[in-house]
């Protein structure tokens, strides 16, 4: 089976096989020896790639996984062949109904459109407010505001819903 | 030895908190914390002595109370109070408020606070004082037409700042005579906005400038001395990200001389206590930009090299100490700020700590809040703590703060640790050769070589999950990973059992 | 500056391991770590370059196995060897057969290590260096009455020490001369059960005395410079639990006298690279103890006073480079050993760390290898750690120490910490006026009123356990407290969501 | 409800209310005002008492408690009213056959007995040897060994059954 990383815009693709008890991984034309051990309470891990230590973190939070390696964190989607296919199945999305929802925690410092609002892509929806910084919410393509989940001064959880788009 | 104080009340939170706890607690000073709502579980209402609630999330429920907090301050018995830095440690009534009564406040006087906290009245006391300025007006000019003149004078570019203003905010730079008068009403604006109060001024754009700045102590009977500079260019969105101590240019000659500047101004104001003054460095030159009436996030740089207690010595004065003529500074030191931010957009982030390791060894030091569990909550700053490296020169010094940075094991939120990393290993950074421009030529993106190296790792933690699945189940299986994972840890110790 | 050395095998484990890979990741050597079965997950292998498997749990399988692991050196292309303390590093046929290769033993010459493993010969040449001896026999006497002859002349109690022997192991006390015979057959067969080698001497016993050691560093040049002393006295078993350095009751004039005689000894063997006398003080006099021909364990105290880095010292000079002379020794340090053991009876203690936090400020420095999961084995040393304090003087020092102790969360296993927070609160100690006799003396049991705080925490913690399932269920259900905290602290979260 | 706690043989009983919100304890003659707050993974509490701050870990495992606090590590054993009542009516126990198991991990050095062996309370049965040291198991009760699950130089886990012994 194969194993498909993208990080950004970059994919890399790899295959996994046992030589005699030693884990090998094949990607492009280069080939590793691996040996992954798994650390304290399933996240964290070791592995030796041809005798070098890494010490990593593989934390896989629901579609997205993040790794610390080296004092760096860096997002990989992972996908199997499976899922690779599932998605692409998928894939073919047409206009409806999206949810734009709070990327963090923060109070809403100002509402900038109403229910009926036409907007465009790149269009500001509202300021969220956390640490003393402003954060602009944007609209991820035209649409027609439906519905709007909270109002000015309201403190909003993480992921909480806050504008329903019609995508035209 | 008898401690300074008896009962010291710390009217802030964060990791200032706690360092200021971890010196009282060695001097034998019992320390009372206060805490807003969600701060219930910090680290500093952990580790002081006592803890007492004081209101709601939002600063100007909590924090910012300094009535409140005094009536705390005294119901508690405490005979000193430590503002710390940001909140109400350069507010000027507070300091008034407690002067009155049997609490020390420990700061400078009211009126240097208020001096100082007027950019314009500050401008003029370092003229009196022969502090060098940068080339520009004291005062400010509401007339367009003598703006314009006077600009032509110091000559473009120059920047309006705002009066009231101060950590970088209401700054406008302005190329040339057509942008000044709409920067002008912009500017005011902005300062009316942020600081109430729509005074600006005018100075000269220093070019490729450096922020470096004097650690001063002052104590009650007249004398001052300053524990040399820490250099704090490294900057985003002007607030410092890395700083470090000596700097790289300054000669000693030039060293004295600031030093000599930033000391003369505490005495023309009747300085008392931990100051620091601010300069711009430019080509061999410096000019005055602010005096910070209180301890700066970054004075532990100062006391890794000159071997001293910046608090404690804060404290021994306020008890009417006289201070001590500094040791020779030792080697070199660097701070780094761990904020919860996108290291790549300097973004807040927030979440929960859910894993958390620490760096150790030689030379390492942590001020930090951080704890498994810790929630990073919108209200306050986004810092969760500092580490600090000392080592016996620059080179080793960079080598060992890379050293520690690598050790944190951190998830949760992002933090700046990334941006940190890329400025160690930029090549200006390391020849020394650097200005507060320096993180805008920076390439912030994550290095191909981690990349490769994350892709890897990802791939075969989930192959290794389907692989042990598949073993234990007789046959692959989607699963879940981060559930899967937990799984096989319990196979695998089961596996491991002794024989 | 190009590092000494390119890759540097570490052949040990645990903290020393780490310590080391620190200091050579700072200077740009690449590091090379070892690991037996149950080391895979170790620290020192997580955070080395490279790591290779060399066999079995049992330190005879693994790290004990010289040839095999110098055949690694080679294999990996190291040109540097280095040892630690323990397992290889005074073996003396290890140095030897490193001596002929590629790879540099980081350590003196294998002729240094030999004569200094033997005790007989270590006395004999400490005394032609004219280093101060015990009164007692520099040789093994087989014959009883010449024994009980020299006994009587050196004066009742002595001590029967194994020629072969160390770290406090195969020591007898003989308080008259009739327990003389029978204590010399048991010494002899202990010896030779421990060190295969039945060789035993006399020596006076000296009354309360001190352990103080003396470190040393020789560059291949022949000059040898001393780093002053370490005061060792507080020990269990015979195994040192806390150090302090400078050591109280030693003048100026006695540590000159003592680093001086430590020179000599080391030129006196042609001995090169770091090493330590050991000396036992006693009313003003020395005596030659013993000479550790490595790093000790407590070497961190002397570089936080010293200002030096004795590993990358270490490095430098087995290059080539020449000793320098050390800075003054600026302020006080005190190392205290996280060992997992009961701090009242000292047995070992075993399990995995379920919880941990770490302390940080200013002055404290962790070398340690605890991490969250880590597995505390029976196969090797009890110690996982050891936090070091530096400050201004010995009282801050102490209240340091205490504090960074009490900021420590550790469980899963017993520790030595409330054993070292005795020693810490004990007067004698404060007022530095004890040997090694200190431990005995002290009280190691809780105090009172953490017990009566201990009982309410828990009565309390069960108390909330039941009142709030109580509340969320409509009725009190004895639920088992692990489980039922983690359900308590969910149904909390869900009532602080952010409104 | 009553809670009982025991640490070595010194035992405190504690009672608890709510004061308009507030928790109080009652032990002996002595009231606490009380704020409890649990933290991260649940074992780690902060703890007002009065208004003075501590820091505890309380980790329950079984029916002991280690409570961590202020660097010291104490064993309490807790129990509540009901808990106590089923204790003090299984209390009364007669001998039979008991199992001594390893307290550590370790390796046997030593076997010092065989089965029908009879052996006093406090005689050594077997030696532990962890961290190169030598722990001896002895028998905390006199008995005649009945059966040995383990033999000398054998590895064995933490509460590995070692020997059994029937009581007299």
């Amino acid at each position: 089976m194969k194993y498909f990383t993208k990080i950004g815009d970059r994919e890399r693709d790899f295959t996994f096989e046992r030589q005699g008890g030693q884990l090998v991984a094949h990607t492009g034309d280069k080939t590793y020896h691996l040996d992954l051990s798994l650390v304290g309470d399933g996240t964290a891990f070791t592995l030796l790639v041809d005798g070098s230590s890494h010490d990593v973190v593989v934390d896989a939070v629901e579609a997205q996984t993040l790794v610390q390696v080296r004092g760096e964190l860096v997002k990989v989607e992972v996908q199997d062949e499976r899922e690779r296919t599932a998605s692409e199945v998928a894939g073919a999305r047409v206009g409806g109904k999206r949810t734009v929802v709070a990327s963090m925690p923060g109070i809403v410092a100002e509402l900038s459109v109403q229910v009926g609002d036409a907007v465009e892509d790149g269009q500001t929806l509202l300021i969220l407010e956390a640490m003393k910084m402003q954060n602009p919410i944007q609209a991820e393509g035209a649409g027609t505001v439906v519905k709007i989940h909270t109002q000015a001064g309201a403190a909003v959880a993480n992921g909480a819903p806050l504008v329903d788009l019609d995508e035209d | 030895m008898t401690p300074p104080f008896k009962r010291l009340l710390i009217a802030n939170r964060g990791e200032i908190a706690l360092r200021i706890m971890r010196t009282a607690r060695e001097l034998g000073i019992e320390t009372v914390a206060v805490y807003s709502d969600v701060d219930r579980n910090a680290l500093h209402v952990r580790r002081a002595d006592r803890a007492v609630h004081i209101g709601g999330a939002l600063p100007a429920e909590s924090y910012l109370r300094g009535e409140h907090i005094l009536a705390v301050a005294k119901d508690q018995g405490c005979d000193a109070l430590h503002p710390g830095y940001g909140f109400l440690a350069e507010n000027a009534d507070f300091a008034d408020a407690c002067a009155g009564t049997s609490v020390t406040f420990l700061g400078p006087s009211p009126q240097a606070i208020r001096l100082m906290g007027d950019k314009v009245e500050a401008r003029k006391a370092a003229d009196s004082a022969g502090v060098p300025l940068v080339p520009g007006m004291k005062e400010d000019v509401q007339d367009i037409a003598t703006l314009k003149q006077k600009a032509a004078e110091i000559g473009y570019p120059v920047m309006l700042k705002a009066a009231a203003g101060g950590g970088g905010k209401g700054i406008r730079i302005v190329e040339s005579e057509d942008q000044l008068e709409d920067a002008d009403r912009l500017a005011r604006a902005e300062a009316l906005a942020g600081f109430g109060d729509d005074r600006v001024y005018l100075e000269k754009l220093v070019s490729r400038p450096r922020h470096v700045e004097i650690q001063i102590m002052a104590d009650q009977h007249g004398s001052v001395v300053h524990y040399g500079e820490r250099e704090c260019s490294v900057q985003r969105r002007h607030q410092k990200l890395l700083e470090e101590t000596p700097c790289t240019v300054l000669t000693d000659e030039l060293r004295a001389e600031m030093g000599e500047a930033a000391c003369r101004l505490a005495l023309e104001v009747g300085y008392v206590g931990a100051g620091t003054v601010e300069f711009l460095y430019s080509e061999g030159k410096f000019y005055f930009l602010e005096m910070n009436t209180r301890l700066q996030v970054e004075h532990p740089i100062t006391e890794m090299c000159y071997g001293v207690d910046l608090v404690a010595e804060q404290l021994r004065i306020a008890a009417g100490g006289a201070v001590e003529q500094p040791r020779p500074s030792q080697g070199h030191s660097i701070e780094v700020r761990i904020n919860a931010e996108d290291p790549e957009t300097f973004l807040p982030s927030l979440g929960t700590i859910t894993r958390l390791s620490t760096p150790g060894g030689p030379g390492v030091r942590l001020d930090a809040v951080l704890y498994r569990g810790l929630e990073v909550t919108p209200y306050y700053d986004s810092m969760l703590g500092k580490l600090i490296v000392h080592a016996d020169d620059r080179p080793r010094a960079i080598a060992r703060m890379r050293r520690a940075l690598t050790e944190i094991r951190l998830l949760g939120v992002l933090t700046s640790i990334p941006a940190c990393l890329r400025v160690l290993d930029d090549a200006s950074f390391q020849a020394g050769d650097y200005d507060t421009g320096i993180l805008d030529c920076i390439d912030r993106s994550v290095p191909i070589e981690i990349e490769e190296l994350a892709a890897l790792a990802a791939a075969t933690a989930r192959y290794r999950g389907t692989e042990r699945i598949a073993a234990h189940d007789g046959a692959a299986q989607p699963v879940r990973p981060a559930s899967r994972w937990v799984l096989i840890d319990r196979m695998e110790k089961l596996e491991q059992r002794p024989r």
